[in-house]
């Protein structure tokens, strides 16, 4: 845990962040840099605050207190458009997705490819149509038409397409709100690479999940929120698995957690057991 | 039923007559007419349509006129409560050759547009200036005119009419604007009254009110201290009238603009007849000495 | 900076853990009556400036804009827990109008006592708000539009039924011959007269030349405004049904998933929308002594005023009867108000569209510093 | 039969992946304005079976019922989009007095040609929907609320400004001096006259005594009508910023997060709103030659009915501007229809509400059955 | 994989079911049955089937084809409210949650506690609170105040609401269609160990997830979709946890997969490099 100084220039900076909705403190106090080409992992139980610290980073709330700089200057977002146009692209927990609306048009939704200029500029339907069927094939889902309305697609189908539009439009900066949480093992294994290759082409990530073998692989930086408040950033060098996983589970005894997963299959059902 | 068949050109029940107003069917004095227009057709046995906008609406009226061309009848009645958004219509009916019949509004078009008959009473400001003039003649100084539909023209005229006519005996006219709403209208009129105590007339456009206001004048025991008018007959403002609450009504009798049109465009399709000058059928001015009389009539939906 | 220190987690920061009474206080503060309150003490005060020696505050005056505000406020409860259920009812006016007709027509053409008729209204309504809302549930289509129907039919029975049988579009003479005082009394009649005969003895209320003061004491519609609306609130906040309208509203297929029998929450929803009709042509009927096919108009369009005064949200899910009784009172109140501080009437619609929009966005302002502030 | 066997996977299932015919048709069978076409059909069959021979399908009466609808789909067209994007416009009826108002003084009152009244017009609209939306994106409130303050504010400025300057509530002669011959038949005139003389030539419309075709011409509003529904659902189907719309009305707040302008988005609806407002008043003007205070009442309410008979959620996210053509054109020849049947005039409205109920209810099945039935 | 007749009778079976969505053929022939006191993992990728499948087993949908049978006698849910009264209890993968109303009302609808009779019945507040606060409580939730809106938890605690309801009003099926994935370590071990617990009781789980770590040690039975249809039932005692994995990649080539997790760490960042 010495300061390196050395390091490039983070993109995003929070310097004494806090967030308060109403008498609800949500974050205090919060510090982080975000570099390029670096896979920043927050970790957490439920309810730490890590959804609220990335939707301030995303511009959809407002810090109460404290700076967040972008490439070193003092910045407020607005509104998430301001952040995407810095090439922060999200990926929420929610997804943002509109039920209503077509796979295509969701996919492109404020960054509409446009054809002829003026009077007779147009969305390029067709050119968006074969982008998403590509993009969506390329992480292993097989969407039957793209103009299929996405309310109608399983949980992890929408999944896909809501990280899918991130990737495709995320220039400097990726945040992923627990991204692979409703993914099957092959796409979440094509969502990790993916986080890989932003980081090769020099991209910030920021990558939040509750999964260690999703986490531990792919992260260079581990930070941990508790109740609101940084707990501590830690580089992969400096930690083991098992810490990260301690970390993961809040701190609690890990032992007391281990024993706990052990007990389960001992507990065997009368059916099983006259097996 | 009324003449020998063989000399008809066209046989009654092939007769067949289109009415469109602005008045809406549910409104009290539009309701007298449609059933003097029933009575004249069960008389006859032609037919008749009634047609109006559901709420005040000229534009549409207009287009109910087109409509009613269309369907091509033997004659055509309508009122003209807005002469310039209404020639087009009118006089395209006219041009496809169907008789048109004037009622209630609009005495003034009937000759430079060509049209062959009014029917009905005095104009609504002249209408309006009577009124006035009566309650002048009985002391009023300052006179309310309870207009539930304001920005409809007719209900402006009657009300500037009264506000003129008084003016003659130097007493002022005030508006109050209402809503068809029983409570609202008598709680308005009541606030109204309670911040303006030296109000001692009343004039009230319609019926429809009549009642829920007495009440609450009998209620906070102003009774006896207003001089009230109104326009048309219920049984309600009749007895109001009889027992001395109300002092006048004024009646423009418009059953007959209902009956007689039919009967007079049933004998042009029939025996190429039509009357040449307008036939006046109001304004009457009922008091206390005549209301008793139409009371009954009232009841049925003739007065 | 990036090479934090692990701090040991406190198992309670102070911050997270907001005192009890913060927590009460907080909680006050989240209910949707709360603005409304607001709106509601600006209205006042705003009389209180612009009007305040007219009369609006003598005893006349606040009789006067309560009794609007009463007949409208039955409604705008009833229309409230639809709301809050996620539906609309076009169909309230013409309810009124139809419900006037139908009390009027059993006493005057068929000679029925004057509580027969008000049962056939009630059952009329029942029978109208169930198809209502059976057809809303069935067909999937938005309560607009099925309601839209009922709106036009509803009108035209009125108007088509009177005139076959009546020739006329007015009823008039309902009470004149019933010998029911108390069904009189009960609808249309005026409680607390003890009190306003006392108060007037003593000089507080003016009395008229005949002894008795000129406001004989509250009308009825506000003791039925008053239990309604407490009716209301308890079935909201009390009852496993109140529970339901929320949750219908707030999100229909996450209900149904849960196992609310969202069909019979909805149709019931409906009926009592109809029966406030019916209780309020009953009461204007009673009040007014006639009936008018006309009756009604555009109450269904005030009633939703109200209550989105009064902090219901229009797409459901969220709001309280309480805050309707309050819209009711905001919306009554300007509208008498007006009129005491002596506008021009061609003005009057101008101030009536400015204070409703100026209430509101108090009502708003109050919610936002109350939630959000601090 | 709990041991299953483990089959090979499939690659594709066949009916996993249909045809690409029956995605087409699928794709076709999803949009929304197929049922409003087919209530639209209904409606034509209903009529051309009770009222074939009456004159409805003249070319008077065709015309006629083309007019009422053309006049309702300006407006609806305009209110669909609004109702995609999760919003209403109360203040649309009051907006068209307004303007019919502002341009028959500008030209009466001072003595300004007729497409400087009509530009001025045009202006106000333009500034009441940026205030409306303003409002409504600022405050977070309801449109419904917001709006509703327009409703009255602008019909009674109508009233007051009117009678304040001219003493009375209608503006008559306005285009009796104007010499613009090009700005009136623009909006108040009729196209296609050519034809129509021809068709009177060879007897397929029946001449008048002077040799004039009864029927001159198509009213220039029909043109508008199609025009303005081609180009909302250009941009609807088309454009970015009908992509916006979609999104707005569907999720606000996800479409908020993806980076959509959506402030900027729901005031320019509100300002297309206003603005159909006052093409609409425009063309009432140019065609009647009067404006009154009254004009428009109620036309917000019809437009709402229109977009929702044309499949238009209600609840926002959904809906095309082809099928509020359809749903104009069902209520304009219900309307007039009705008037042919030669039903008396006081069932008008029970038919009126069972035919929109009925239409509703065959717009839904049809859409059922497209979209789920097989 | 022998046919074992001995076992227990199933509470729920499904019988060559299919189930349709206009054009699209979402399952097909699907026969599956599930046994008191024994935990059904159903596997598969993203778009399987396997959230349509349990909403027919909850009632939300019916079956196109086939039958489905309760305690033997063939049944149709016409809604979820018929599947509850006969024990059958669900946490969907939406959740099912009104955002605008509080936990406690959340927690007990349709299911409401109430105190007194007839026209004095209500809602008993103060025991649902209590009893809110305590089920909470065991998952490791901590929440503020259980009359808050539901709408302002974060993912997981609402995930965690979601599963506390079933488990409590859960009386002879609990059916959890990934239950896990919005969860921290801490409150998945809870959730794992609820689902032993509900097992020892002689309770039937129908259990969907996409972590094998918490599908292995749980799973009494496996059941795989694919593309809308049954590839196969497994017992524990026949497959290992490396064939579940296969499984639950869909069979893709899992000597693939894991090369390419194993890839993932080498793709190092020139930040990380530079260490
Ligand atoms: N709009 C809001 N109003 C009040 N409290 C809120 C709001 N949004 C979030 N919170 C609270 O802030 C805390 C942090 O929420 P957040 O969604 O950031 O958690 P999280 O770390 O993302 O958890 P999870 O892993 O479960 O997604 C939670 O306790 C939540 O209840
Ligand atoms: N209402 C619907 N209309 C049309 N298609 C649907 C509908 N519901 C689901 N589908 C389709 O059925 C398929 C199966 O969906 P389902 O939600 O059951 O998948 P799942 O196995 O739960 O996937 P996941 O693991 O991602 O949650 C998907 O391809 C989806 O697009
Ligand atoms: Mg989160
Ligand atoms: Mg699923």
């Amino acid at each position: 845990m010495t300061g390196d100084i050395s390091q490039t220039a983070p993109i995003l900076e929070l310097d004494h962040v806090g967030k308060a909705f109403g008498i609800v403190v949500a974050l205090q106090d919060i510090s982080i840099a975000v570099r390029p080409g670096e896979v920043h992992c927050l970790l957490g139980d439920n309810g730490a605050g890590k959804s609220t610290l990335i939707k301030m980073l995303a511009g959809v709330h407002q810090p109460t207190s404290g700076e967040m700089r972008v490439d070193g200057v003092p910045t407020v977002f607005d509104n998430p458009r301001q952040a995407l146009d810095k090439g922060i692209a999200t990926v929420f927990q929610d997804l943002a997705m509109i039920p209503l609306m077509s796979i295509t048009r969701n996919f492109f939704l404020g960054r509409e490819p446009t054809r002829g200029r003026f009077i007779t500029r147009r969305l390029d339907m067709k050119k968006a149509n074969e982008i998403v069927h590509d993009e969506l094939n390329r992480m292993g889902i097989n969407v039957r038409d793209p103009e299929q309305a996405v309310g109608t697609l399983s949980g992890g189908e929408r999944q896909c397409v809501a990280i899918a539009r991130a990737v495709y439009h995320g220039a400097r900066v990726l945040i992923l709100d627990e991204p692979t949480s409703a993914l099957g093992v092959h796409q979440a294994s094509i969502v990790l690479r993916y986080i890989a290759q932003a980081r090769s082409r020099g991209i910030g990530v920021v990558f939040i999940t509750h999964n260690i073998h999703h986490a531990y692989p792919i992260g260079d930086v581990f930070t941990l929120l508790n109740r609101g408040r940084v707990h501590g950033t830690f580089r992969k060098a400096e930690i083991t698995e098992t810490e990260v996983l301690e970390l993961m589970a809040g701190r609690r005894d890990l032992q007391h957690l281990q024993a706990e997963l052990a007990r389960i299959p001992a507990a065997a059902p009368p059916g099983a057991a006259a097996h | 039923a009324v003449a020998p068949a063989a000399a008809q050109v066209k046989k009654p029940q092939d007769v067949r007559i289109v009415f469109v107003t602005h008045g809406q069917a549910n409104d009290n004095y539009w309701t007298v007419v449609k059933n003097g227009m029933k009575a004249a057709s069960d008389a006859l046995g032609v037919k008749v349509d009634y047609q109006a906008p559901a709420s005040f609406d000229v534009v549409k009226m207009g287009q109910m006129i087109e409509a009613a061309t269309a369907s091509s009848p033997d004659g055509l009645v309508v009122s003209i409560p807005d002469a310039t958004a209404l020639e087009a219509p009118i006089k395209a009916a006219k041009a496809a050759g169907i008789p048109v019949v004037v009622i209630d509004s609009g005495e003034d078009q009937v000759k430079p547009w060509g049209l062959d008959l009014f029917v009905g009473g005095g104009s609504e400001y002249q209408n309006g200036l009577k009124s006035g003039e009566i309650l002048g003649e009985a002391g009023v100084k300052e006179a309310v005119c309870v207009n539930h539909e304001v920005g409809n023209v007719s209900q402006d005229q009657r009300c500037q009419g009264l506000s003129d006519g008084l003016a003659k005996s130097g007493g002022k006219t005030d508006v109050i604007a209402v809503t068809l709403d029983p409570t609202d209208a008598t709680r308005r009129i009541e606030g109204y009254m309670a911040s303006h105590p030296n109000v001692d007339g009343m004039m009230m456009l319609g019926t429809t009110l009549a009642g829920p206001i007495l009440q609450m004048l009998d209620e906070r025991g102003l009774g006896g201290k207003l001089k009230i008018g109104a326009y048309d007959i219920s049984p309600e403002v009749l007895d109001a009238i009889s027992s001395g609450k109300m002092l006048f009504t004024i009646d423009s009798q418009q059953y007959l603009m209902g009956y007689l049109p039919v009967v007079l465009l049933a004998g042009k399709a029939m025996y190429k007849t039509l009357p040449t000058e307008a036939v006046r059928t109001g304004p009457s001015i009922i008091t206390k000495a005549e209301a008793g009389a139409v009371k009954s009539l009232s009841e049925e939906g003739i007065r | 900076m990036t090479m934090g220190t692990a701090v040991p987690a406190e198992p309670h920061s102070p911050q997270m853990q907001p005192s009890r009474m913060r927590r009460l206080v907080s909680r006050a503060l989240r209910r949707p009556e709360l603005g409304a309150l607001g709106a509601t003490i600006f209205v006042f005060a705003a009389f209180g400036l612009t009007a305040g020696g007219s009369g609006l505050f003598s005893v006349l005056g606040i009789t006067n804009f309560l009794q609007v505000s009463a007949q409208l406020g039955i409604l705008a409860a009833a229309v409230a827990l639809l709301m809050i259920g996620g539906e609309f009812d076009l169909s309230l006016g013409s309810m009124i109008g139809f419900s006037g007709i139908v009390i009027g027509l059993c006493v005057t053409e068929f000679g029925l006592p004057l509580w027969v008729g008000i049962l056939a209204a009630f059952a009329a309504a029942v029978l109208v708000g169930t198809a209502n809302g059976i057809l809303v549930m069935r067909t999937n289509l938005p309560s607009f539009i099925v309601t839209l129907a009922g709106y036009f039919v509803l009108r035209g029975l009125s108007l088509a039924v009177t005139r076959t049988l009546t020739g006329r579009t007015q009823i008039p003479y309902i009470t004149k011959g019933a010998d029911e005082p108390f069904v009189i009394w009960l609808f249309g009649g005026k409680f607390a007269t003890g009190l306003f005969q006392w108060l007037g003895n003593i000089g507080i209320i003016p009395l008229r030349p005949d002894g008795v003061p000129i406001v004989q004491g509250l009308p009825m519609s506000v003791a039925w405004w008053l239990a309604i609306t407490a009716l209301a609130t308890w079935v909201l906040v009390r009852t496993r049904f109140g529970n339901w309208i929320f949750a219908v509203g707030g999100d229909l297929q996450a209900a149904r998933n849960v196992g609310v029998p969202v069909a019979r929450v909805k149709i019931l929803l409906f009926i009592a929308t109809a029966c406030s009709a019916a209780l309020f042509a009953t009461i204007q009927v009673l009040e007014a002594g006639s009936a008018d096919t006309l009756r009604g108009t555009q109450k269904e369009f005030e009633a939703v005023i109200a209550a989105v005064i009064g902090g219901n949200l229009l797409s459901g899910g969220y709001g309280s009867a309480i805050g309707a009784m309050f819209g009711s009172l905001v919306f009554g109140t300007v509208e008498m108000g007006i009129f005491y501080t002596g506008i021009d009437s061609d003005w009057f619609m101008v101030f009536l569209g400015l204070m409703v929009l100026i209430a509101v966005l108090f009502n708003n302002y109050v919610r936002r510093k109350a939630t959000e502030g601090r």
